[in-house]
């Protein structure tokens, strides 16, 4: 299984699917910064993260997929920083030959990240 | 023996430090260090039971028994996405 | 909800993530045409639609979809003719507010789509 | 009344048309007219089960009476994707 993870302050570019002979599904997901915070209007939502621990943790869950079903790839992006309004925060492929895999560990990982990778957000207003 | 304990997220603000220096005794716990951190840093402490606490790059629990040298971290419950 | 369904013989185009406010998530689905059918090794796949009725149908399951989820938008291209392997032949954009609702949607959508949509298969070899 | 067969996917091959004209008569079902076609076609008799049956762009069961004029659609398990 390959997989690539990015933690930048720049916004997410439109990469083409990954493809690879054999891949018959590829599952993407944006996580999209919305516009209100617990009901107040917000412009930007800035991301700290604990970079190695984040990267760390990610091996962990990445592998936790690999030991469940056969992955072909995960590319993970998530921004640091500020990250305004309508645009992507968190962009996550997932290639798999079949589709049910890719969705059930797309869902798996974004799952899992919320539960233990060491980011955290906080309003720009 | 001293440990290094880094702050994350708004525990930061709640202890206007990014780490501090912590000295324990040999065989001391996680959750002995904890505890030892909530009195210096009061703020910390209606926390606790949403505190979450790593060394190095992995999570641990109350009962881990500490070593020398090793760097804790104390957070907030995490919000990627 | 708005949706857009496409028919088309040509290859799929990357399409950036369509965004609106309050939208927290953007799942995507690309079906990839795998090498092989059967354990046979195949050049393409040949898609036949009774165009008329798959329009018809994949109404059904949008509004079945509108029904039971808050979902802002569904974007569906399927392609019709021979499309290569490791090309896309069907692609699937759905947003809404958050995630959870953004992979059921998808899911049921392409599970009801194999089930209902009068679209069949030929492998050229 | 008359009515109009269209036939879809490797059925086309099984009966070397893509459509055909079936008299029935007043008040006869869907799955009448099934049962029709593949005396005129045997090769879909061993299709019977896993065939699928339109009525203009909606799925019917063989219980639905068919209206002069109606178009039929007769075809295998479809595939999209």
């Amino acid at each position: 299984m390959k997989t690539q993870l990015t933690l930048t302050p720049n916004p997410i570019p439109k990469s083409p699917p990954a493809m690879a002979d054999g891949m018959g599904a590829v599952v993407t997901f944006h996580g999209v910064v919305r516009g209100t915070e617990d009901g107040e209007s917000i412009t930007a939502i800035h991301y700290e993260a604990n970079e190695t621990m984040v990267r760390h943790q990610f091996e962990l869950i990445f592998a936790a997929i690999e030991n469940q079903w056969p992955v072909e790839s995960i590319r993970l992006v998530h921004r640091v920083g500020e990250v305004a309004v309508n645009e992507t925060s968190l962009w996550v492929e997932i290639t798999s030959p079949h589709r049910a895999e890719a969705f059930a560990a797309c869902q798996f990982l974004i799952d899992e990240m919320k539960a233990k990778v060491p980011i955290w957000k906080r309003a720009v207003r | 023996m001293k440990i290094t304990v880094k702050f994350w997220s708004y525990f930061r603000d709640l202890t206007e430090c990014d780490e501090t220096l912590i000295k324990i005794e040999e065989g001391e716990t996680l959750g002995n260090l904890h505890a030892t951190v909530m009195t210096k840093f009061p703020k910390l402490a209606k926390m606790k039971n949403s505190t979450l606490k790593a060394v190095g790059v992995d999570y641990q629990t109350d009962d881990f028994v500490l070593s020398d040298g090793d760097e804790v971290s104390l957070f907030p419950p995490v919000q990627g996405g």
